[in-house]
C-alpha cells in the first residue's frame, strides 16, 4: 500500500443546524498502532469521527488508504475496511443479541471467536434484546460487531464508558491485541486507558486540532495539562 | 411582568428566543402582526374591491365573504386540531367527531329543542365537552398508534350512527339543514353573509387566543414536554394521563365550538365532516402550514380550505380545459392538485410554511430559503430512532 | 376602496317584463365527484334544452340567458358556497342538484333568499313541497317505485315484497315508498338493508332468498351494482321470484352482468321510450352538440324549458312573479306531457317498464309499455318528515 | 349443519381472505419500516387496473372471460404495476424523508390523494368488468350451500402470500436488516449494509403484494373502480392493527376474525350491527391489548 | 447481606425489604435488602449487568417489583407509580440521557422546577407567572454550569452537557433522595473534578441523600460514605468504602488487575 497514512484528514469543516462544528480539522492515523483523539466535551471528537464515517456532511479532504472517501457512502466506506464503533452505543433495541451481532457480519468468516472469549456473556445472551441489556452489556455488543470483521481501520468512541474498572481493563487489553492487526482511531476519556494504548494522539480543542503527536507527549505533565485540563502524571486511577 | 426572565422567554422552540432588553416593548412588537392581521380581516366586508379571480366575486361580496368565512373557520378547527398533534404529539384520528358533534348536536337542539341559536351552542359545546372527557378517558389508556386507532374507531361509530340517521335525527348521509326559524335575522340570509363572516373571524381571534394561553400555562409546558418524552415527564413526578386528557379536551371542545358555526356559515350539517377523510384533511392542513406552530396551523387550515374551494372553479377554467390531454387530466382533478402540493411541501418545505419562513428569516436572504430545506435534510444525530 | 357593497348585476333591479336585459342563471351540479356522469348528462340536456327554448338565439323574449355553471362535488358545503356567491352576484334563478344532499341543502336556502331554485336530478322526495320557491325538473323516488307497481299488475293483496336496498338515504327512500305504494295496496313488505361499506353481498341475498318474496325490488346505486346482481345470480335468486329494478344510465347496462336479461326494469328515461317531437329535437340537439342522449338528459332540457317558461310569463327581476308562471304549468316535455303540480311543484310525468336485449356484447333496452303520469302522482305531503 | 351456516362461514373465511390479501402489503411494510402507507388504497387500484388493461389487451375484444393461463398473466401484470410504484414511492418520496418518520405518513397522505384523483381522472368514475375465467364466476355447491368460486380463488391466494411472506421474512436477511434500519438507519448503513436498498424492495414487496390484492379484489367483486381503494383501506388498516405490529399472521388471524365477525352480523344482526361490531372490535382489543392480538410491543 | 446492626443506620429514609424482579425466568435483582439513611451517599458497584440500574428501576418505580417491599420516609411506597414516588421525593437521572431533545436546556430544567413546585393542571395559570420557576431553574443551570447554554436545544448538547442537564434536572426538583446512574460516564476527563465536587457540595449544602451509581472508583471513593457491591442482582456486600475495597470477592469480580 501507500506509504503515507492509512487516513488523513485536510481542512475537514462539518455545519449542522447552521453551527459551524469542526472548523477545520486536520490530522492524520497512521497505518499501525492506536491514534488516540482526545478533547473534552463537545469539542468535536465525535463530530470528526461521524463525518469520516459519512454520517455527517462536511467539506474538505478525507482520504482512506490514498482515496477520496470525503461524500462517498456510508456502506462503501465500511465496506472499504473501516469499522466503527459509535458513542451511543447503537445496539439494535428491538434485535436480540445474536441478530445484532449477525447483521454485522460482512465477512464470509467472522471472528466469532474472538468475540466470545472477549465478552463470553454475548454468548449466553444470544437470544436476549438487545433493548434489555445493562448498559456495559450494550457496549461489548457494540464493541464486537466491529470486531467480528477483519477490517483495516477501527472507529472506535469511547468504548470504556460505562463499564466496570474489571472490564475496562479488559476491553483495553482486547484493544491492545486487536491493535496489532488493525490500526484505530481511538476517543476516549479515561486517561489511563490512553496512556496504555495509544501510540500516538491528536488533542482537539472546540472544533479544531490543537496538538497531535506521539503518546510520548503525554508523559509531559505540562503539556497535558494545558491541552486536557488534567495532569496525567499520577500512578494507575 | 416582573418575573419575566431569558429563561422565560425561551419557550416553544429553542433558536427563536427573543433578545431580552425590552419585553414588554417586544410583547407589543409581537403582537402587532397579530392585530394587523385581525384589523385587515375585519374590514374586509367594506372593501369592494375586484379580486381578478382570487375569490369568486368582489372582496366585499357574500360569495367572497362565505368563502373566507369558511377558511377562517377551518383555519380555528386546524388550531385546535394542531393543540393536539403539534404542541403534545398526540396523534388523534377522531377529531372530527368533535366538529361533527358541534354541527349536528347545536342543529338537534333547536330543531328538536326549539332553542334559539346561542342556546343551542351553549349545549353543543358542553355536550361536546362530555364527550370529549369520555372519549378521551378511554381513549388514553393506550398511546401512540394505538390511540390513533382507537379514536379512529370512536369517529367511525359516530360517522355510521350518523349515516343511520337514528330517530330522524341527524337526515343520514343527506345531513340536516340548518332551522333557519331560531336563527338571529341579522345572520340570516345572503346579504348578511358578512355578519357570518365576522362571527367566523371572531371564532379563529378566540380560538387563538384560548390556544396561545393554553400553551403558556402550567399544563402548556408539560404538554411539550410529553410531546417529547412521556417516560421522563413521569419521572419528574408528574402522571402524563390527567394532561393528555386536559389537552384533548380542551382541543375537543375547541374544534365543538368549531362545529356550531360552520353549521351557521354552511347552513347544514352532513356527515362529510365526521369522515376519517376529513381528519386526516386537518392533519394535511396543520402539516402543510407547519405543525406546533400557531400561525403554521392557522395558514394551514386557510390555505387548505381556500384551494380546496376553488380548486373546482380553477379545474373548470377555459385555461385548464384548454390544455392537452396529458395535462388537462390530471389539473382538473382538485384532489390531484392537493394532493401533488402536499407533497412537495413535505418534501421541499419541512416544518410547513411558516416553519420554513422562520428560517428562512433567521438564515436572512433567500438562498439560505433554499439552504434551510436542504440541511434540514442532511443526516444530525437527534434525529436518529 | 372600501365602501358599500352594492350586489350590482341586473336581477336585483326590479325593471319591467321583457327590457331585453341579460337574465343571470346559476347551475350548481355535480362536475367532479362520484355523480359527475349524472352530472354531465344533466348540463348536455340543459344545453340541448336552451337551444330548443331559444331557438338558437340565446334569447328568451328579449332576455339574453345567460348561464354560470358551478361544480359542487356532490358536497353540501361547496354547493352552499357557490349558491351563496351567485345569489350574492345578484342571481335569481338556480338550477343543478345532481345530488340529493345538495338539493336538500339548497332548498331551504331558496326559501331564505327568496330565489327560483329548480332541483335536477337529484330523486329525494322531500323536494317536492320544500317550499314555494323550490320545483324540480325530474322525477322522484315515489314515482320510480309506482312504476315499478304498476309492473306487477292489480293481484299484489297478500303477496310478499322484498326491497333490497343499500342502507343510506336513496335506499330507505326507496323502501319508504315501497311500502307506501304497495303496502297501501294489500302487500307485506319487508326490506333487506346493505350496509354501503358491504364488499360481500351473500349475507344479503341469502335473506332475501329466507324472505321467499313473491317480488323483489332492488333499489341500488353505486359501484357495487355488478357485484350485487354477480352474487343475487350465484345465490339462484332469479329462480326463485321475480326481481324488478331501476334502469340505469347507458353505461351501466353492463353491469347486470348475467342477470341482465331476467329482471324487469322500470326505467325514468332511455333515449327510445318516448315518441315525440320534442323528445326528437333534443336528441337531435344533443346530436348536433356531439353528446349522447341517456338517463339524465330530460331533467336538464326540462330545467331549460321551465327557464324560458319563469322570465316569458314573469319577470326576472322578481322571484314571486316567476314562481306563479311555473306553479301548475303544464307542458309538452321530452317525455311527453309534463305537468308542474299546483302547490307542492310535484313533477308529473309519465315513466316506462323496459327489457333489457342483448346483442353481442352490449345490451339496448326495448320498452315495454309506458306508466301513464297520472298513476305516478305521489299523494300530497307524501316524503315531509 | 345448517347450509346457511356453511355459506356464511366459507364466504366468511373468504371475505376475511380478501380483506388478509389487501392488508398483506400494508402490514409488511407497516411491521418492518413503521411507515403506516396511505398509499396502499392508490397501490391497490392501480395493480388492479394494471391487470384489467393486461385482460383487455389480452383478451379477444368483447369477451368477458379468460382463459385460466390469461388470468395468471393478467395477476402478473398486476403484481408487477404494484411492484414499481412500491419502488418508485419508496425511491422518490420516502427516502429524502428516512429521519423524518412522520412525514413519510404524511406524504403516503399526498400521494394517496393525487393518485386517487388521476386514477379517476383517467378511468373515470364508472366500474369496469374484470377480466376472469369463467369459472370464477361459478358456484362450487358444499351441502347446500352455494359457494362463489372467487372466495376459493381467495382463500387459496392468501394462504399462498402468507407463507411466502413468513418464509421470506425467516430466510433471509432483508427482514433483519429492515428492522435494524427502521429503528436506527444511520447504523446499519456503519455496518457496511445498503439499507436503502432493503428499504426500496420491501416496498416494492409491499407494493406487489397490494398489486395482486387489487386484481384479486377485481376478481371479487367482479368488477373494479378508482373507489376501490379507499374503501378497502380502512379495513386493511383494522385488520393490521387488530393483527399487532410486525405480525403478519396476525393480520392473517384478524383478518379471518373481522370476515366471519361481518359475514354473521350482516346476517344475523340487526341492519348496520356488522359495521359497528368491526369497529367496536378494534377498540376493544387495542384497550386491552395496545400492541395488537399478536403485536410485540416497541421496546 | 446488610449492615450489620451496629451500623444499622439511625433513620433509613428509604428501606428496601427483600426486593426482587425476575424477568422471563431470570432473577435481575433478587432478594436486596438496603436501607440509605439520611444525608448519605450511598455508592452503588458491581460488574456490568449486576442489576444496579434495574435495582434503580425498581426503586423509582420503572420496574414492577415482583415481590419485596420499599418504604421511603416509613411509609410503605411499594406499588405506588413512578410520578407518585417521583413527587414523594424520589428523583433520578438515567444511564442514558433522557432529555426533552426538542425543547431548550432553560425549558427542560424550568419544566423540572414547575413539576415540583406544583398546580400543573391549572389551565388558568401561565406557566411563567409560577412563582419560583425561572429562579430555580437558573439555579441549577447555573450550579451544574450551563447556565451559558440555557436557549439552545437541548437535543443538541454533547454528550458530557447532557450529563450535566440531566443532573440539574434532577436538581431543579428538590429530591429527598436522589438516585444517579453513572452520573459520570462520557464526561471528559477534566470535567470529572468538576463534578464530583457538585455533587458533593449538593449533598452537604442541601443535605440530600444519594445513591450513586459508578464505574469510576476514584469518584465514588471521594464521595461515598458507604458502597453496596452487586452481584448477578443480589447485594454482595454493604459497607465502608475501605472494608468493600479489601473484600477480596470485590477485587476479583469487579476491580481485576493493573489500570
Ligand atoms: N445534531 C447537532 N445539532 C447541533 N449541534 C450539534 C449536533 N451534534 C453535535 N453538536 C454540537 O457539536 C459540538 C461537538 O459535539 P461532539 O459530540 O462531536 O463532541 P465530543 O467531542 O464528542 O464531546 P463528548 O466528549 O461530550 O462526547 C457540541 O457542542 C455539540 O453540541
Ligand atoms: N427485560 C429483560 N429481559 C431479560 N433480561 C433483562 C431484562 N432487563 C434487564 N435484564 C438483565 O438484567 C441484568 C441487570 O441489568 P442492569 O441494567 O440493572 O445492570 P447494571 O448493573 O446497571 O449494569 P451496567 O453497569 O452495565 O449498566 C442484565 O444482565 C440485563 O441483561
Ligand atoms: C342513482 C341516482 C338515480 C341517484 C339520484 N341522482 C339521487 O341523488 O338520489
Ligand atoms: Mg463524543
Ligand atoms: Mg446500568
Amino acid at each position: 500500500m501507500s506509504q503515507g497514512p492509512l487516513l488523513e484528514l485536510s481542512d475537514v469543516h462539518v455545519r449542522i443546524a447552521g453551527s459551524h462544528i469542526l472548523q477545520g480539522v486536520s490530522c492524520a492515523v497512521p497505518g499501525r498502532g492506536i491514534t488516540a483523539l482526545l478533547g473534552r466535551n463537545g469539542v468535536g471528537k465525535t463530530t470528526t469521527l461521524r463525518a469520516i464515517m459519512g454520517l455527517n456532511p462536511s467539506s474538505g479532504s478525507i482520504t482512506f488508504a490514498g482515496q477520496q472517501i470525503r461524500g462517498v457512502a456510508t456502506h462503501r466506506i465500511v465496506r472499504r475496511g473501516v469499522g466503527y464503533v459509535p458513542e451511543d452505543r447503537d445496539v439494535f433495541a428491538g434485535l436480540t443479541v445474536g441478530e445484532n451481532l449477525r447483521l454485522a457480519v460482512r465477512d464470509a468468516d467472522p471472528d466469532y471467536e474472538l468475540v466470545y472469549q472477549l465478552f463470553p456473556e454475548l454468548r449466553e445472551r444470544d437470544k436476549q434484546l438487545a433493548g434489555t441489556l445493562s448498559g456495559g452489556q450494550q457496549q461489548m455488543v457494540a464493541l464486537a460487531r466491529a470486531l467480528l470483521n477483519r477490517n483495516r481501520l477501527l472507529l472506535i468512541d469511547e468504548p470504556t464508558k460505562g463499564l466496570s474498572p474489571r472490564l475496562v481493563d479488559e476491553v483495553a487489553d482486547a484493544l491492545e491485541r486487536v491493535a496489532d492487526a488493525v490500526p484505530m482511531l481511538l476517543v476516549e476519556q479515561n486517561l489511563p486507558v490512553v496512556r496504555k494504548l495509544a501510540t500516538d494522539v491528536v488533542v482537539m480543542a472546540s472544533g479544531r486540532v490543537v496538538h497531535t503527536g506521539s503518546a510520548d507527549s503525554l508523559q509531559d505533565p505540562e503539556l497535558t495539562r494545558r491541552l486536557l485540563g488534567v495532569a496525567l502524571a499520577g500512578g494507575p486511577a | 411582568m416582573p418575573d419575566e426572565n431569558v429563561l422565560d422567554d425561551v419557550t416553544e422552540t429553542p433558536g427563536n428566543h427573543s433578545t431580552v432588553a425590552g419585553f414588554d416593548r417586544g410583547r407589543v412588537l409581537r403582537a402587532l402582526p397579530q392585530l394587523v392581521v385581525v384589523v385587515v380581516l375585519a374590514v374586509l366586508p367594506w372593501c369592494d374591491i375586484s379580486t381578478g379571480g382570487i375569490l369568486p366575486a368582489n372582496l366585499s361580496s357574500p360569495g367572497s365573504l362565505h368563502l373566507l368565512g369558511l377558511c377562517l373557520v377551518f383555519a380555528a378547527l386546524a388550531l385546535s386540531y394542531d393543540l393536539l398533534f403539534g404542541f403534545t404529539g398526540l396523534l388523534s384520528f377522531g377529531h372530527a367527531l368533535f366538529f361533527a358533534a358541534g354541527a349536528y348536536l347545536a342543529e338537534i337542539a333547536m330543531a328538536q329543542f326549539g332553542v334559539s341559536l346561542w342556546a343551542a351552542a351553549v349545549i353543543a359545546v358542553i355536550a361536546g365537552l362530555l364527550l370529549a372527557v369520555l372519549v378521551g378517558a378511554v381513549s388514553l389508556r393506550v398511546g401512540g398508534i394505538a390511540f390513533a386507532m382507537v379514536t379512529l374507531a370512536f369517529a367511525q361509530a359516530g360517522s355510521i350512527i350518523v349515516n343511520q340517521d337514528p330517530g330522524g335525527l341527524t337526515g343520514g348521509e343527506l345531513g340536516k339543514s340548518l332551522t333557519f326559524d331560531k336563527v338571529p335575522d341579522a345572520l340570516l340570509g345572503v346579504v348578511n353573509t358578512r355578519h357570518v363572516y365576522w362571527v367566523a373571524l371572531l371564532l379563529l381571534v378566540v380560538v387563538y387566543l384560548l390556544v396561545t394561553f393554553a400553551t403558556r400555562s402550567a399544563p402548556g409546558r408539560i404538554w411539550q414536554a410529553i410531546r417529547e418524552n412521556e417516560r421522563r415527564v413521569e419521572v419528574l413526578g408528574l402522571s402524563p394521563y390527567p394532561f393528555k386528557l386536559l389537552v384533548f379536551v380542551v382541543g375537543s371542545v375547541l374544534a365543538t365550538a368549531c362545529g356550531v358555526v360552520y353549521l351557521l356559515l354552511v347552513g347544514s350539517a352532513n356527515p362529510s365532516i365526521i369522515t376519517p377523510d376529513f381528519t386526516l384533511s386537518l392533519l394535511v392542513m396543520v402539516v402543510l402550514g407547519g405543525s406546533g406552530n400557531r400561525w403554521g396551523a392557522v395558514i394551514g387550515g386557510f390555505l387548505y380550505s381556500y384551494l380546496d374551494q376553488r380548486l373546482p372553479a380553477f379545474a373548470a377554467s377555459d385555461a385548464i380545459q384548454s390544455l392537452p390531454t396529458v395535462l388537462r387530466v390530471p389539473l382538473s382533478q382538485p384532489l390531484f392538485i392537493l394532493g401533488t402540493l402536499f407533497v412537495l411541501v413535505i418534501l421541499f418545505l419541512p416544518g410547513g410554511i411558516v416553519g420554513t419562513l422562520q428560517r428562512a428569516r433567521a438564515g436572512g436572504d433567500s438562498r439560505s430559503l433554499l439552504r434551510a430545506a436542504l440541511t434540514e435534510r442532511q443526516p444530525g444525530r437527534e434525529e436518529k430512532q | 376602496a372600501c365602501g358599500g357593497s352594492s350586489s350590482g348585476g341586473t336581477g336585483g333591479s326590479s325593471g319591467g317584463g321583457s327590457d331585453g336585459s341579460p337574465v343571470k342563471v346559476g347551475m350548481i351540479y355535480s362536475q367532479t365527484g362520484v355523480l359527475a356522469e349524472y352530472g354531465a348528462e344533466y348540463r348536455a340536456g340543459f344545453e340541448a334544452g336552451l337551444k330548443y327554448v331559444t331557438k338558437g338565439t340565446g334569447k328568451v323574449n328579449g332576455h339574453k340567458i345567460d348561464v354560470t355553471w358551478k361544480d359542487d362535488a356532490g358536497d353540501p358545503e361547496k354547493a352552499s358556497s357557490n349558491f351563496t356567491t351567485l345569489v350574492g352576484d345578484g342571481y335569481k334563478i338556480i338550477a343543478g342538484s345532481t345530488d340529493s344532499g345538495v338539493a336538500s341543502q339548497l332548498a331551504p336556502l331558496a326559501e331564505q333568499n327568496k330565489v327560483l331554485f329548480i332541483s335536477g336530478p337529484a330523486a329525494i322526495d322531500s323536494i317536492t313541497g320544500a317550499n314555494k320557491y323550490t320545483f324540480r325538473s325530474g322525477r322522484q323516488t315515489y314515482q320510480d317505485v309506482k312504476t315499478a307497481a304498476a309492473m306487477v299488475g292489480g293481484d299484489i293483496k297478500g303477496k310478499t315484497v322484498t326491497v333490497l336496498a343499500q342502507d343510506y338515504a336513496f335506499g330507505t327512500a326507496n323502501v319508504a315508498a315501497v311500502k307506501a305504494v304497495l303496502g297501501a295496496e294489500g302487500a307485506k313488505v319487508n326490506s333487506v338493508l346493505a350496509p354501503l361499506s358491504a364488499k360481500d353481498f351473500t349475507p344479503y341475498a341469502a335473506k332475501v332468498k329466507q324472505a321467499k318474496p313473491d317480488l323483489l325490488f332492488v333499489a341500488w346505486a353505486g359501484n357495487t351494482t355488478q357485484t350485487m346482481w354477480q352474487t343475487l345470480d350465484q345465490q339462484g335468486v332469479f329462480g326463485m321470484t321475480k326481481v324488478v329494478t331501476g334502469l340505469g344510465n347507458v353505461a351501466s347496462y353492463g353491469a347486470y352482468g348475467a342477470a341482465a336479461t331476467k329482471v324487469d326494469f322500470l326505467s325514468y328515461y332511455f333515449p327510445g321510450a318516448p315518441k315525440n317531437a320534442v323528445n326528437t329535437a333534443m336528441i337531435n340537439n344533443l346530436k348536433a352538440a356531439g353528446k349522447t342522449p341517456d338517463l339524465f338528459s330530460p331533467d336538464g332540457f326540462v330545467a331549460a324549458q321551465m327557464i324560458a317558461q319563469a322570465v316569458t310569463k314573469g319577470d326576472p327581476g322578481n322571484t314571486d312573479s316567476m314562481v306563479s308562471a311555473l306553479d301548475g304549468w303544464s307542458f309538452q316535455a321530452p317525455k311527453g306531457k309534463e305537468t308542474i303540480r299546483k302547490g307542492d311543484h310535484a313533477m308529473i310525468q309519465p315513466e316506462y317498464v323496459a327489457h333489457l336485449v342483448k346483442n353481442g356484447s352490449s345490451y339496448t333496452p326495448k320498452l315495454v309499455k309506458t306508466v301513464p303520469a297520472s298513476e305516478l302522482a305521489p299523494p300530497a305531503g307524501y316524503g315531509k318528515s | 349443519m345448517n347450509s346457511i351456516v356453511i355459506l356464511l362461514a366459507v364466504t366468511g373465511l373468504g371475505l376475511g381472505a380478501l380483506y388478509f390479501l389487501v392488508a398483506s402489503g400494508l402490514s409488511l411494510i407497516f411491521g418492518l419500516m413503521r411507515v403506516l402507507n396511505f398509499a396502499h388504497g392508490a397501490f391497490l387500484v392501480l395493480g388492479a387496473y394494471a391487470g384489467y388493461q393486461a385482460g383487455v389487451h389480452l383478451a379477444p375484444s368483447g369477451a368477458t372471460t379468460i382463459s385460466n393461463g390469461r388470468f395468471t398473466l393478467v395477476l402478473l401484470a398486476a403484481l408487477a404495476a404494484g411492484a414499481l410504484v412500491g419502488a418508485l414511492t419508496e425511491i422518490v418520496l420516502i427516502r429524502p424523508l428516512y429521519r423524518r418518520e412522520i412525514d413519510q405518513v404524511l406524504v403516503t397522505v399526498g400521494l394517496a390523494l393525487a393518485v386517487g384523483a388521476l386514477v379517476l381522472g383517467i378511468a373515470g368514475a364508472d366500474p369496469i368488468r374484470f377480466p376472469a375465467p369463467a369459472w370464477t364466476r361459478n358456484v362450487t355447491n358444499i351441502a347446500g350451500a352455494s359457494i362463489p368460486n372467487s372466495r376459493f380463488l381467495a382463500i387459496g391466494v392468501a394462504v399462498c402470500v402468507l407463507v411466502l411472506i413468513m418464509v421470506f421474512l425467516r430466510y433471509t436477511r432483508l427482514g433483519l436488516i429492515v428492522r435494524a434500519g427502521v429503528e436506527n438507519r444511520e447504523m446499519v448503513t456503519a455496518l457496511g449494509i445498503d439499507v436503502r436498498r432493503a428499504f426500496t424492495l420491501v416496498f416494492a414487496l409491499g407494493g406487489a403484494a397490494a398489486g395482486l390484492g387489487g386484481a384479486l379484489t377485481g376478481v371479487f367483486y367482479g368488477s373494479v373502480d378508482p373507489g376501490l381503494g379507499s374503501e378497502l383501506l380502512i379495513f386493511a388498516f383494522i385488520v393490521v392493527i387488530i393483527g399487532g405490529l410486525g405480525s403478519i399472521v396476525g393480520s392473517a388471524l384478524a383478518a379471518v376474525i373481522v370476515g366471519l365477525l361481518q359475514q354473521f352480523a350482516n346476517y344475523y344482526a340487526a341492519d348496520g350491527v356488522g359495521d359497528l361490531a368491526v369497529v367496536l372490535l378494534l377498540a376493544v382489543v387495542l384497550l386491552a391489548r395496545p400492541a395488537g392480538l399478536l403485536g410485540k410491543a416497541i421496546p | 447481606m446488610t449492615a450489620t446492626p451496629a451500623e444499622l443506620p439511625a433513620r433509613a429514609v428509604l428501606q428496601a425489604t427483600g426486593l426482587t424482579c425476575t424477568i422471563g425466568g431470570a432473577a435481575i435483582v433478587s432478594d436486596v435488602d438496603l436501607g440509605v439513611q439520611d444525608g448519605e451517599l450511598l455508592g452503588v458497584i458491581g460488574p456490568n449487568g449486576a442489576g444496579k440500574t434495574s435495582l434503580l428501576n425498581l426503586l423509582s418505580g420503572l420496574l414492577p417489583a415482583t415481590s419485596g417491599a420499599v418504604q421511603l420516609d416509613g411509609q410503605n411506597i411499594s406499588g405506588w407509580s413512578p410520578h407518585r414516588r417521583a413527587r414523594a421525593g424520589l428523583g433520578r437521572t438515567f444511564q442514558t440521557s433522557s432529555v426533552f431533545g426538542e425543547l431548550s436546556v432553560a425549558e427542560n430544567v424550568s419544566i423540572a422546577a414547575q413539576a415540583f413546585l406544583g398546580g400543573n393542571l391549572r389551565l388558568w395559570q401561565p406557566a411563567t407567572r409560577i412563582r419560583g420557576r425561572s429562579e430555580r431553574a437558573g439555579a441549577a443551570l447555573e450550579l451544574v454550569g450551563l447556565a451559558g447554554r440555557a436557549g439552545i436545544a437541548a437535543g443538541s448538547l454533547s454528550h458530557g452537557d447532557k450529563r450535566k442537564l440531566e443532573l440539574a434536572i434532577l436538581l431543579a426538583g428538590e429530591p429527598k433522595v436522589m438516585m444517579l446512574d453513572e452520573p459520570m460516564a462520557g464526561v471528559s476527563a477534566e470535567d470529572v473534578p468538576e463534578l464530583t465536587e457538585l455533587i458533593g457540595r449538593v449533598r452537604r449544602e442541601r443535605g440530600a441523600t444519594v445513591i450513586m451509581v459508578e464505574h469510576h472508583m476514584d469518584v465514588i471513593l471521594q464521595l461515598a460514605d458507604r458502597l453496596a457491591v452487586m452481584h448477578h442482582g443480589s447485594l454482595l456486600l454493604c459497607d465502608t468504602p475501605q472494608v468493600v475495597m479489601a473484600d477480596a470477592t470485590v477485587q476479583e469480580a469487579y476491580l481485576g488487575g493493573a489500570l
